[in-house]
């Protein structure tokens, strides 16, 4: 069983890299390429994208020292350091055994190492953190790690996106997948490649995570949204990034 | 230390202009008219001079970005003194009032507005000799069809 | 595929209140690819069917469908127009493809709008509920049958 | 914390137009909307934004409830003389944010 999983995943890499090779033929858009002219030029401009005041927020909260260890997250990742993270989490941490997304990643350090409370799910201190880090990444290719450890997730992962659910008995694939470009009412439907995460949503009008669109999403099937700290959504993040596999990080986008 | 949630922040992404309720005062073409004559009194409004920069359409209204520009010299014999900003459907016909001078060197002002509705948008120009001059917009606010508000 | 001649198929229906007093249908029954009596006592009305056809929070039908209210702008792309749809099916068969279109096609994305059963995950507000209610059912099915072009 | 993103250069010719560019955290409530109990909350919006040179006001904006949450304005600037750009952000609730950043002009 075991073998069969990792021979799965090395099939999807080399169908992911061969997509890729082929260029053009990369079917795959990001949602930025679905926006307006003024909403890209929005995230375009860093002194524009309203996403930018929480990394500049989040760059400073780094440099603060928290909880019982009194240390800064800068006082053992240096300037920079945080380069191309973004780009490969959801991923299993040393000497744990389950997959935790960048957001699960930023609590383990808090409470590990600095001895902090964790971050509240969606509080601004943890989506502005999370943004000076996804920041580092911008421009970098998303890059799932290749731990054969994560199969079983993102095939859990898979199965949820596929699952018809709620009263509208709707799956994420009959939207994103099977009828990506078409309008529902008059906004066109994204392909759903998390590149630009966190997003300023326009919608929100604030940062937000992919678990809160994830949960907009399910709120939108009228389905039972998950926990915040259910290990679906980190199941649901590792099938998009590997979906999303080589396309460009944006963080922090805009959408609308 | 743990920062709480932004409750607010929070709810504010919550619900959608759209949603406001209907008791609740409403702009109209008529209440538009009359906040502009507020500001013109007797004067007489001239269209031109003025560009109004709004997308036709727009994704969502809460973030509308909006560039007015007008044509002058900014000199202190010859300057735009004052930009308007109004719309007729949202709650109040009002959105900005910008106050420039020779100072500015150029007449031209961004920034982002919340637009309720498919609408038109007036921007007017007050100039240093008491003139009037605006342009305006129809903008399009395109429907959020998946939104978070649960009922 | 549902093969043709009378086929009697038990929806159970967690009613709600509101329509227990007004007599609902907890038995509806399908005949080849048609639902021939109305599901409510309560006749059809057309005017009150297109309403709900263009409210996007309680037919939600413009989200996919396109139709005739020019009044609505940004309709659907993802199903076909609903222009003409008087024309192509009978009052039956329109009632049974809103009531539950994947009887007929088993990967249909058209939600079952008077079903709760076989639903997974349905968010706690709407347990148990149909999205819309017996009546509401009959009117979109008189309206829709009066778009014969 | 600085909730505030100013872009403005830090260097100009005498008499060069320079953009000067901000953009603040800030919820802009307009007090039209219901919160999740039914019940109106309270507006709360920044109703001014003023710019100064050197201590002069150069650039002024009047807001209502419908300037976009996180306010972002763009104006331009004759730059004069070498100093601080000061910019202040006022509204309700006793909102009061000053910020200050240099330009070197020669």
């Amino acid at each position: 069983m075991r073998t069969a999983w990792i021979a799965l995943g090395l099939a999807s890499v080399f169908v992911a890299t061969f997509a890729l090779a082929q260029g053009a033929a990369d079917k795959r858009r990001s949602g930025y390429q679905d926006m307006g002219e003024a909403l890209q030029k929005m995230q375009d401009d860093d002194t524009a994208n309203p996403g930018m005041l929480f990394v500049q927020l989040g760059e400073q909260l780094f440099g603060r020292p928290a909880g019982a260890a009194n240390k800064s997250c800068a006082d053992c990742h240096g300037a920079g350091s945080m380069k191309g993270v973004a780009a490969r989490y959801p991923a299993i941490p040393k000497d744990a055994d389950k997959p935790v997304d960048l957001e699960g990643r930023i609590n383990l350090c808090r409470t590990a190492n600095q001895r902090a409370e964790p971050l509240a799910p969606e509080s601004r201190d943890l989506l502005s953190l999370e943004a000076y880090v996804a920041f580092q990444s911008r421009g970098q290719p998303i890059a799932p790690p290749s731990d054969p450890r994560l199969a079983p997730f993102r095939a859990q992962g898979a199965e949820i996106y596929r699952r018809r659910q709620g009263q509208l008995n709707l799956s994420c694939a009959i939207c994103h997948d099977d009828n990506a470009g078409k309008k529902l009412a008059g906004v066109t439907i994204p392909q759903a490649h998390p590149t630009g995460y966190p997003i300023y949503r326009l919608e929100w009008q604030a940062l937000g995570s992919l678990k809160r669109r994830l949960r907009n999403c399910l709120i939108g099937l009228r389905a039972e949204a998950y926990a915040y700290d259910a290990p679906e959504y980190v199941a649901l993040e590792l099938y998009l990034m590997d979906r999303a596999k080589g396309m460009l990080l944006e963080a922090p986008g805009v959408r609308p | 230390m743990p920062s709480p949630p932004d409750r607010r922040a929070f709810l504010a992404g919550a619900a959608l202009l759209t949603v406001l309720p209907l008791s609740a005062a409403r702009a109209t073409p008529d209440a538009m008219a009359a906040a502009i004559k507020e500001v013109v009194g007797e004067g007489t409004i001239r269209e031109g001079k003025v560009k109004l920069d709004l997308p036709p359409l727009v994704e969502n209204g809460n973030v509308v970005p909006l560039t007015v520009s007008v044509e002058s010299p900014m000199t202190p014999a010859d300057h735009v003194k004052a930009i308007h900003v109004f719309n007729e459907k949202n709650p109040q016909p009002h959105v900005f009032s910008a106050r420039l001078g020779p100072r500015n060197g150029k007449a031209v002002i961004a920034t982002r507005i919340k637009l309720a509705d498919s609408q038109k948008i007036v921007a007017i120009a007050e100039t240093s000799s008491g003139a009037f001059w605006s342009a305006s917009a129809d903008v399009i606010v395109t429907l959020a069809a998946c939104i978070e508000d649960v009922t | 595929m549902v093969r043709a001649g009378p086929l009697a198929v038990l929806l159970a229906l967690a009613a709600p209140a509101a329509w227990a007093q007004q007599g609902p249908r907890d038995v509806v029954v399908v005949e080849g690819d048609a639902i021939p009596e109305p599901l409510a006592t309560r006749p059809g009305d057309a005017a009150r069917g297109r309403a709900i056809v263009a409210n996007r929070s309680v037919g939600l039908c413009l989200l996919c469908h396109s139709g005739p209210i020019p009044e609505e702008r940004f309709q659907g792309t993802l199903a076909p127009s609903l222009a003409g749809a008087g024309a192509r099916w009978s009052v039956g068969q329109l009632r049974l493809r809103i009531v539950d279109g994947a009887r007929l096609n088993p990967d249909t994305i058209m939600p079952p709008y008077y079903r709760t059963t076989g639903l997974r995950r349905v968010a706690r507000t709407f347990e148990g509920k149909t999205i819309l209610t017996a009546e509401q059912v009959e009117d979109v099915v008189a309206y829709l049958a009066t778009l014969k072009e | 914390m600085t909730n505030v993103l100013i872009n403005a250069p830090k260097t100009a010719r005498p008499g060069e137009i320079v953009e000067i560019k901000a953009l603040i955290l800030h919820p802009m409530e307009t007090g039209f909307r219901p919160g999740t109990n039914g019940r109106i909350i309270p507006r709360n919006i920044i109703e001014r934004f003023t710019a100064t040179w050197n201590g002069a006001e150069i650039f002024r904006m009047e807001m209502s409830p419908a300037i976009a949450a996180n306010p972002f304005v763009s104006f331009f600037a004759v730059a004069t003389e070498s100093g601080t750009i000061g910019l202040r952000w006022t509204g309700d609730q006793g909102f009061l944010v000053e910020e200050q950043v240099a330009i070197a002009v020669g």
